[in-house]
């Protein structure tokens, strides 16, 4: 492995998180963004063909080193880490919302679910993975939450361009002028 | 079944249990009675669905949910519109479906969302990021970035959490519904009608008008009055028996 | 690498902590303890000979994947030019009560919050935003806390006074919407 590639392990795997392209360059004064580029497919391809129990995966604009998933459930059995807990329906659905119509108000989030929502966005806000993006004009000057890197990291996307388009889904709404965007 | 009257009033903690664990609202409940009964979303025989859903509601508990309650008598005022003769009026005759049915639609496509974020989530689960995250690290935390927008944003959700004291939380006076109910029946065995403004003195609190509101909602649930009004924002009007129809 | 090599790199990246050698042997019930050590060995040697940036130690009766020490330094500087860090919804909230009630003692705080803020100030104090300025008379004298000048420089406030009056703020709170309305 070329030195470049020997740092990146070291810094992908030190940080946890899914590290930015300005992170790694960071790393060495020397490198250009192309040359670290060149590395992390180098790492990628090295995980790949010697067969590794970690691989390098793109995820929310920045890289991350995982375990593949084939091992989780030993690890788990074996009380070495624990997958996080599982988020309830109500939450993805509220996410679902926020991550489409963002930024989005907590009126129109319960108009669209039906149900009230001020403990689930607390929830959310708490765990990192909406945040209050403004404030819509009008009365009161409602907040309004979008999504955060951290939601991105949660559901393993490179950007919210990854998420189906409205149309893509199996019912379409003809009816609503605006469609998802 | 008396449409609502079945369902009771008792506040039991485990309602919410029910209604978190198996549905994720009043819409969620709807969208799983239309796929078991294999209608048409937009063609929903509002009757029927009606009726399965006040079963669910009181067969699981769900009564003291207020948005199951709200999307009952949502579904009922459908059920009654749609007797209504539609005249002759053709093109001008709206479906009284049209916006539940376009609600529902919305709903279903947030519900599909939902489910690839699930699936995604379930992905992302199998995979584990590296734990080992070098001790110095934490000695040199990165620069802080903060707004104002920010900070004003939690000192709102602070106060609103103020505004909504937990249960455990001490109210000055608690709700006195049974009491305003025998106020209300003392009254009623003197006068057959009454109206709003001879429940509440002029300089009535918050909790006895509130009281007094539930305790008349209670009263004619269960058939011992009933109100009328002539009048859009004319006066409500309580009458002693609940015989003849509703207005 | 064999299977084996590759789940046990899974669950020592995973883990973070020394795993200790009954931990390893429960990944696999097939796998004999003997085995487990042909297989560690596997491991080192392959980050030795590709030339990891990551190398297999064992420490305190176990065995941890750690960064090779020579990629600390270019680590340790790439965080310092990292995107600069966000408080939490949570940590937030418990400064806006620091700035809207000080002087004011931790269980105000925790009563209004409904949960305990004890890491949170360490947080805060750590960072320099609040600072203890008194104790309160009664009981254990509890500490009160207060906002700092740094706290106004963050915010760009010249004076506390800058800030909305509390009710101001609250009047977006009388016209929330009710749910479905």
């Amino acid at each position: 492995m070329t030195p470049l590639a020997k740092l990146l392990e070291a810094a992908l795997i030190a940080s946890g998180r899914p590290a930015l392209p300005d992170e790694l360059i960071a790393l060495d004064p020397d490198a250009s963004p192309a040359s670290i580029l060149l590395a992390l497919d180098e790492l990628r391809r090295q995980y790949e063909t010697e067969g590794h129990g970690i691989e390098l995966v793109e995820i929310a604009g920045g890289w991350q080193i995982l375990t593949r998933s084939e091992f989780t459930e030993a690890i788990e059995r074996a009380q070495l880490a624990a997958r996080p807990q599982r988020l309830s329906g109500a939450a993805l659905e509220t996410l679902a919302i926020i991550a489409y119509r963002q930024p989005v108000g907590r009126s129109e989030i319960e108009e669209i679910r039906g149900v009230a929502v001020g403990g689930m966005l607390r929830q959310l806000l708490d765990r990192g993975l909406i945040d209050v993006e403004g404030r819509a004009e009008g009365i009161g000057r409602p907040l309004l939450y979008g999504t955060t890197p951290v939601f991105l990291e949660y559901f393993a996307l490179r950007h919210l361009g990854e998420l189906p388009r409205a149309d893509e889904l199996s019912i379409a709404l003809r009816t609503q002028p605006a469609p998802l965007a | 079944m008396g449409l609502l009257a079945a369902t009771g009033v008792a506040a039991d903690s485990s309602c919410f249990v029910v209604d978190l664990d198996q549905f994720n609202g009043p819409l969620d409940l709807l969208l799983i009675l239309i796929r078991e009964e294999e209608v048409e979303i937009a063609d929903i025989p509002i009757a029927r669905i009606a009726e399965q859903f006040l079963e669910r509601v009181h067969g699981l508990g769900l009564s003291a949910a207020a948005e199951y309650l709200e999307m009952a008598a949502r579904l009922l005022r459908i059920k009654a519109q749609m007797l209504l003769p539609q005249r002759d009026a053709g093109d001008d005759w709206q479906d009284p479906r049209a916006e539940l049915v376009r609600r529902l639609l919305e709903y279903q496509q947030m519900r599909e969302v939902a489910d690839v974020l699930e699936k995604l989530s379930e992905q992302r689960r199998s995979q584990f990021r590296s734990g080992c995250v070098s001790p110095e690290r934490a000695e040199t935390a990165p620069a802080l970035q903060l707004s104002l927008a920010e900070l004003l944003a939690a000192a709102d959700r602070v106060i609103r959490m103020v505004r909504h004291p937990g249960v455990h939380d001490v109210i000055p006076r608690a709700l006195d519904v049974d009491g305003a109910m025998l106020t209300i029946r003392n009254l009623m065995a003197r006068s057959p009608l009454l109206r709003w403004v001879d429940l509440i003195s002029w300089n009535a609190e918050s909790w006895e008008v509130l009281s007094a509101l539930l305790a008349l909602l209670e009263l004619a649930r269960r058939g011992e009055l009933r109100l009328r009004q002539t009048r859009s924002f004319g006066p409500l009007e309580i009458l002693r028996d609940a015989a003849s129809e509703a207005a």
